[in-house]
């Protein structure tokens, strides 16, 4: 990808404190005008451990990673071994690293990236109370072209109430960490002008803080939740915030409870979601399947973690796609939509709970850790929604209110409590118009046909996936692929199409169709090992004689190059 | 309980549907639907403000033979149901009601922590010692030598659950054993359940005529050993220790804390997004 | 259809006792030398409540229900809607019914059959202590051409210890049902010639029980189990016949339990199996997982009942294929195979398990109520298996063990408690060969790999299908719905060829492929609503380019003239 | 538990494996993990006839830091894995160890049916008052009023679950409490659990210094409350009516009938074909 961009890795053992010099780097790239994007790759231990901080700046919008990247910055090399795979180098990529910390490890040194000596441990003991990621912090800037002066109005709100002296020695880190920058030659560092500063306001989000706003956003007031990894900090978000919006956040007992309770809130008429990851969408799998049955709407968000079983809870992976659009017992339809990229989890979870809501059925969110868990530098995205309020109804006296009426587009107005004559019993069981169980053929099968109309009518316009170019190569990327694929298809110079899929479910053959029109080849591409979604899309679409999938188990991420090579090798067959 | 809509002309029946009863002639269910209709009926009650929240079993088909709201739900999740309902619409009063497989062993976990979380809801289990539904296998509450289930031939060679002892010590505050065969006593348990503000539980003898025919007889062993209502929980668990699982009444009643979500405030949503600005 | 067979529907309301009339008639026209089948349908009371018998008799093996019923025998009309559309009748059907019962109603009138009026009440009450039941079975049975005599030997074991006078009482109403028969003109009968009795002994049995057998034949001797209909059967006839073969089941506190302490007792070496329908399905998904992930072999039944939710208890549907395909999250490779007919699940059930055994993993059988719960007079089957035994490590002293080492085939030798050296961590967290996690691409891909390798590597043989025929359309058929299917085959004159999959994962390739050589349609044949098993093929092999889906949701049987038909139009095609 | 094998040349030390721990320096785990090897070494078990099974958790990850078999399940699922193992495999002393997140949250049902089966093995909570793995969380043992988790801002709001009066209520025949800062404790309880034919469960308070950094001060806090071990168990629920949550000890033991599966006897499979011959 030959876009002016900077990519940087900061990596170091527990209590390096590398997380902090990624996050106030992060910060004041923001305010010197950088969009940019910081992803944490962590070890195993629960507390401290080995870390690094995966960034990427840019004068426009960034919301993927890149290929390689243009500086390693090695506080340590405690245990880089495990992450050594996550850090590709190009050789004309700079190493950083502390002489003292030891030689530069076969894992990096085979990159043939230039390696700078820089003597962090030597620093911090020239002079007492320093500390290295101060240091660090003030020779990292440096790659941004960023100064002691962009980074102090950060640090008071990072250092909390550590107190005057604490300050005074971190900016005296920041300072001979900018020395130690500016004794090594010019050259050492990648060409980096620094951008105009924005005018309009840009925000500093996660994928997982984005998701929660776009809960609230789209009406969801409440929550019902048990932690997991990588989903928790939605949750952690919602619960203060929904408390400001009149709002709840419960803590259940697991989450055979935490769905249950999100299916008796909402039968109440309040909009309510979860969060949660592979394990734990296990074990709501029922509930949804009542959700279905009963029309009751609620909405799921997985950010998908590596699988199979407990996995990777720190990792990203794509692997929960079939249990999420397949995983329901008995004919189920469904809402499954992918959020693209770190803002895009605003809109999309907004766009889920409505259409959940229009069409009195369960969404499931696909978010992962790459996304949830990654900070970005981000103009305030556009709403997602809302596509319809939930259809209440308003019975009339003299007619018995039906619950699951055939209607045409397949939505039965729905009585919630306090609403008079519009008393019902939801129920899972097969039933009729009125909601009494039967096990007539008839009634099942205009139910499940009801139950699938409502979704086929349901509105999605635009919102479908995220289209650009028009080459003969449709590349069909999942969820947080569609940045990477978006690089890659742009760097194909008119080779490539992109349709990043968004709604999963309900199929969208139509909106496909055209969106495939002309294309010859399709090039699939998603982050898991079976290649869950290429499956998917031959099953339900019609596409191109010629289909490639690009698939990998997490937790290396695709990245644009590769991507690109697997559009050049679909464009050299015959 | 909340705010009481006076609707002068209900009686007991205008809370029962037209919908027929799948249960067996005999069923000591069809008396606990009474109960409820008659305590709804007392308590004047309107029918859009109250709902009713079942699982899965014989017990748990009760919802659709009243006339005010339902939830036939899934198996063993009923309180989960009912607590989000309860939650998220405090103002509707919410029953939730099913059988002893569905309360105590496949969700013998959510029992516990509604019994903890204390909630304003009122808890009806039909206790009938088998899982009707699924013809005659035993539940957490049957004997541990009860050789009438193919699927445990020699028994199930476990004691027997007990339901109140578990509440107690869960943190249920109001505690009642009742028999489907009083229905006045029952209704009367029901009204001050419902009354009651947090977890009320009442276990219900409800005996199942179909795989448990020997249960007819307990009309004559149930007795009023709990006629006397303990304000103490220590007092009321002691009580228990003698407890021969007939003892009819109102063991413990103290009012206690209930789980309260965040204290909430009136922001707009657009408040909220400040946080993100640079 | 134009074979020689005779089909035969009873229904009555509560205490009419048709399931008494059914199960007498099946076992004497067994032991008269015909084959038989016999399918219960059940009102929704919990006791009692209308019922039906729906039976077909033959003098070759019976396994399918046929498309109509040659007599319908309807002891009285208790809420026959109920079930009008489980009992098709032709113009040339026989109806008899009980004038004292009410006329003939509409929905079965309109089917033009010759109604003809035999008088069971008024029998009845010509002599003091008769009983319905019986005057009907003396007059059922003279449809087979059966006699008192051949109905008299079964009646005592049916009695029980009811004593000699209600033996001789029941005796006296079978000889006057059979005098009401005697005096209706010949014409009312279908022809039906009394078949040569057979030499070689025949089973009475139900798919259940089938499966039961299966089960301890491929080895299992755990059970643990949580009743849900209409699997329950399999755990009844499982409780006490492990126990005489010294295994054990143990009812567990709910679906959660029993898939774990399956997981424990294989772990520790013994087999171990669980029958369910889908709800419990869906609450063992999690437990599934870790199945896979720590590989440790288990096998589920699952009867599958009409869905989605709480469904339809007691009929049938194929609607789980989905949840047991792709219902697991993360890339979770495992075994799924469809039993075929009632006497196949014996087989299926025993391969699955010494499949599960041989590739470490979890299999999952798709049974299905309509099998499940219906009983076939049949020849013994023949057995299924075993593809291989649990491969055990023995661990060498001085080199460490690894249990998932890296293999040819993927299969890793197991140490099981007991086995000295071979102590191991099993873990559904990703790791590397020894067990100990990791978060690391590399081991987690290789784990991954492998745990694939070995269900590539799986020797299906013979096993994978059902095959007849070489017309070139390819019907593809699921399950339950290979007899039939079958018989459309059959009827199709050679213009088709019968692909009935019981192996659906893993992936059967090249068999597929050959099985496919030739053909130039594909019909897809299953019974839900989605057209799950379809949309699976089109995803996943590749298919003649003309494929089309005959599917419908329970709990209406797909028959064998509406698979002909789908047949004979896709004939017409271009 | 079961045959002693003899293995004299086993220290504690060999029954610790050469992984790594994710524990946080100071995490009271590492005591209950000692406490454990130098037990098996105490009863001198032979390594391949020992399982430890956990679910998840930090506490969880016990199993592959010990040599023995040992399986590291899926959140909340330890007792049902454990259970299946000794039941199929009742020639195996098997261990069970976990969390208080693990056991008495999303494993809460299977905690009480474990103790009401009353099968041979031992149950090992590591009670933090914390979800330690999910960085901070409330556990059912938490102070209803602990404000330190973004989840639950305002605190829990629950009254905290009472494990040992669950156990005894639920039918645990061997109930015990200890602290990890007392290994000597520790290590003879878990000696005499393992001893026990029967369900044994002992919590052990053991500080999650991350978390709960005011835990550290539970060493000053605990005492030998239960030191005397009653073999009546409404004796030892009377007990818990005063306990103060620190009191350590064998609180209660009782020899029960445990859960047996039928009889078995020895036949072939095709003796069982007979039953369906016509
Ligand atoms: C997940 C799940 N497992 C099993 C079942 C089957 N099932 C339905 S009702 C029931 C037990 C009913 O017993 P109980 O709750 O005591 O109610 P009763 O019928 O005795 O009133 C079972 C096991 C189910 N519906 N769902
Ligand atoms: C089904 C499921 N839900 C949630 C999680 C996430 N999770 C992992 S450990 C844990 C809680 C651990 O708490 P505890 O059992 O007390 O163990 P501790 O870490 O405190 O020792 C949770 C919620 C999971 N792994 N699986
Ligand atoms: S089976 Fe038992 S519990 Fe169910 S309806 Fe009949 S009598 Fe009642
Ligand atoms: S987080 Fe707490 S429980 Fe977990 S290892 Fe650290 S100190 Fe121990
Ligand atoms: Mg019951
Ligand atoms: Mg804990």
């Amino acid at each position: 990808m030959t876009e002016h961009l900077l990519s940087l890795a900061l990596t170091g053992s527990g209590g390096a404190g590398v997380m902090t010099v990624g996050q106030i780097l992060l910060d004041a790239a923001a305010h010197a005008g950088w969009y940019g994007l910081m992803r944490r790759s962590l070890g195993p231990q629960i507390r401290g451990g080995e870390s690094a901080a995966l960034m990427r700046f840019g004068s426009r919008p960034i919301l993927s990673h890149g290929d390689t990247f243009d500086v390693l910055f090695a506080f340590d090399w405690g245990n880089i071994t495990r992450f050594a795979a996550e850090l590709p180098l190009r050789s004309d990529s700079v190493v950083l690293y502390d002489p003292d910390a030891g030689e530069v490890p076969e894992v990096i040194a085979r990159s043939n990236a230039r390696c700078v000596a820089v003597p962090l441990t030597a620093t911090v003991k020239s002079e007492p109370g320093l500390r290295a990621n101060m240091i660090g912090l003030g020779l990292a800037a440096h790659i941004l072209r960023l100064t002691p002066a962009d980074l102090q109005p950060l640090l008071a709100d990072f250092l909390g109430d550590k107190g005057e002296e604490a300050l005074a020695l971190s900016l005296r880190g920041i300072e001979l960490g900018a020395g130690l920058a500016d004794a090594l030659p010019a050259s050492t560092w990648p060409v980096c002008p620094r951008p105009a500063k924005s005018e309009k306001p840009r925000w500093s989000i996660t994928g997982n803080e984005a998701a929660g706003l776009g809960a609230v956003k789209g009406g969801v007031r409440f929550v019902a939740a048990y932690p997991i990894t990588p989903s928790t900090e939605i949750l952690e978000w919602l619960a203060p915030n929904l408390a400001r919006l009149g709002g709840q956040l419960v803590q259940a007992e697991d989450e055979l409870a935490s769905i249950n309770m999100l299916v008796g809130a909402s039968y109440g008429g309040v909009p309510s979601l979860t969060a949660t990851s592979g394990p734990g969408l296990s074990l709501m799998i029922e509930g949804l399947g009542m959700s279905v049955g009963a029309e009751i709407p609620v909405t799921v968000i997985d950010v998908q973690r590596g699988g199979p079983s407990t996995g990777i809870p720190t990792k990203s992976e794509q692997s929960d796609f079939n249990i999420a659009v397949y995983g329901l017992h008995g004919d189920a339809p469904h809402i499954v939509v992918a959020a693209t990229s770190i803002p895009d989890c605003m809109p999309t979870v907004q766009w889920a709970v409505s259409a959940a809501e229009a069409a009195q059925c369960p969404a499931i969110v696909l978010s992962d850790q790459n996304m949830g868990q990654s900070r970005a530098i981000i103009d305030p995205p556009a709403e997602g929604g809302p596509v319809a309020a939930r259809r209440l109804a308003a019975p009339e006296d003299g007619t018995p209110y039906l619950r699951y009426a055939l209607t045409n587009d397949g939505v039965s107005p729905m009585a919630v409590p306090g609403i008079a004559g519009g008393e019902y019993t939801a129920d899972g069981l097969a039933h009729n118009e009125r909601g009494t169980p039967s096990t007539q053929a008839a009634d099942h099968q205009s139910q499940l046909d009801k139950r699938q109309r409502k979704l086929e009518t349901l509105d999605c316009a635009n919102f479908w996936a995220e289209l650009e170019g028009d080459g003969p190569i449709a590349v069909i990327a999942l969820g947080s692929l569609t940045e990477p694929a978006r690089e890659a298809v742009r760097a194909a110079n008119g080779a490539a199409r992109l349709i990043g899929l968004r709604v999963v479910l309900p199929l969208q053959a139509e909106a496909m169709a055209k969106a495939l029109a002309g294309a010859t080849k399709v090039l699939v591409v998603e982050q898991n090992h079976s290649a869950q979604f290429h499956h998917f899309l031959r099953g339900h679409y019609d596409l191109p004689p010629v289909v490639d999938s690009l698939h990998r188990a997490g937790p290396l991420p695709l990245r644009p190059l590769e991507i690109l090579a697997a559009i050049n090798a679909l464009k050299g067959d015959a | 309980m909340n705010e009481v809509t006076p609707t002068p002309e209900l009686e007991a029946f205008d809370y029962k549907s037209d919908v027929n009863p799948v249960w067996c002639p005999g069923c000591g269910d069809y008396a606990v639907l009474s109960a409820i209709t008659k305590a709804l009926a007392e308590l004047r009650l309107a029918r859009e403000n109250v709902a009713v929240i079942s699982g899965i079993g014989c017990s748990s088909r009760i919802p659709a033979y009243t006339s005010v709201y339902g939830f036939h739900g899934i198996h063993g999740r009923a309180l989960p149901i009912a607590q989000g309902l309860k939650l998220a619409r405090p103002d509707v009063t919410v029953l939730c009601a099913g059988g002893d497989g569905d309360g105590f062993s496949i969700g013998g976990n959510h029992f516990m922590h509604a019994c903890r979380r204390n909630i304003d809801l009122t808890y009806i289990v039909m206790d009938n010692t088998v899982y009707g539904m699924t013809k005659g296998q035993a539940s957490p509450t049957t004997e541990a030598d009860w050789r009438e289930s193919k699927l445990t031939p020699e028994g199930p060679g476990v004691p027997p659950f007990q339901p109140l002892d578990i509440a107690l010590a869960a943190g249920a505050s109001h505690v009642v054993r009742a028999f489907s065969g009083r229905v006045q006593m029952l209704t009367k348990y029901i009204v001050e359940a419902i009354q009651h503000p947090g977890f009320s539980f009442i276990q219900v003898i409800s005996p199942c005529v179909t795989y448990r025919p020997e249960m007819r007889a307990l009309k004559t062993r149930v007795h009023d050993g709990f006629a006397e209502t303990s304000t103490n929980r220590l007092e009321a668990r002691r009580r228990l220790l003698d407890d021969d699982g007939y003892s009819l009444g109102v063991l413990f009643k103290s009012v206690e804390p209930s789980y309260k979500p965040c204290a909430t405030s009136d922001e707009a949503v657009a408040d909220l997004e400040r946080q993100f600005v640079l």
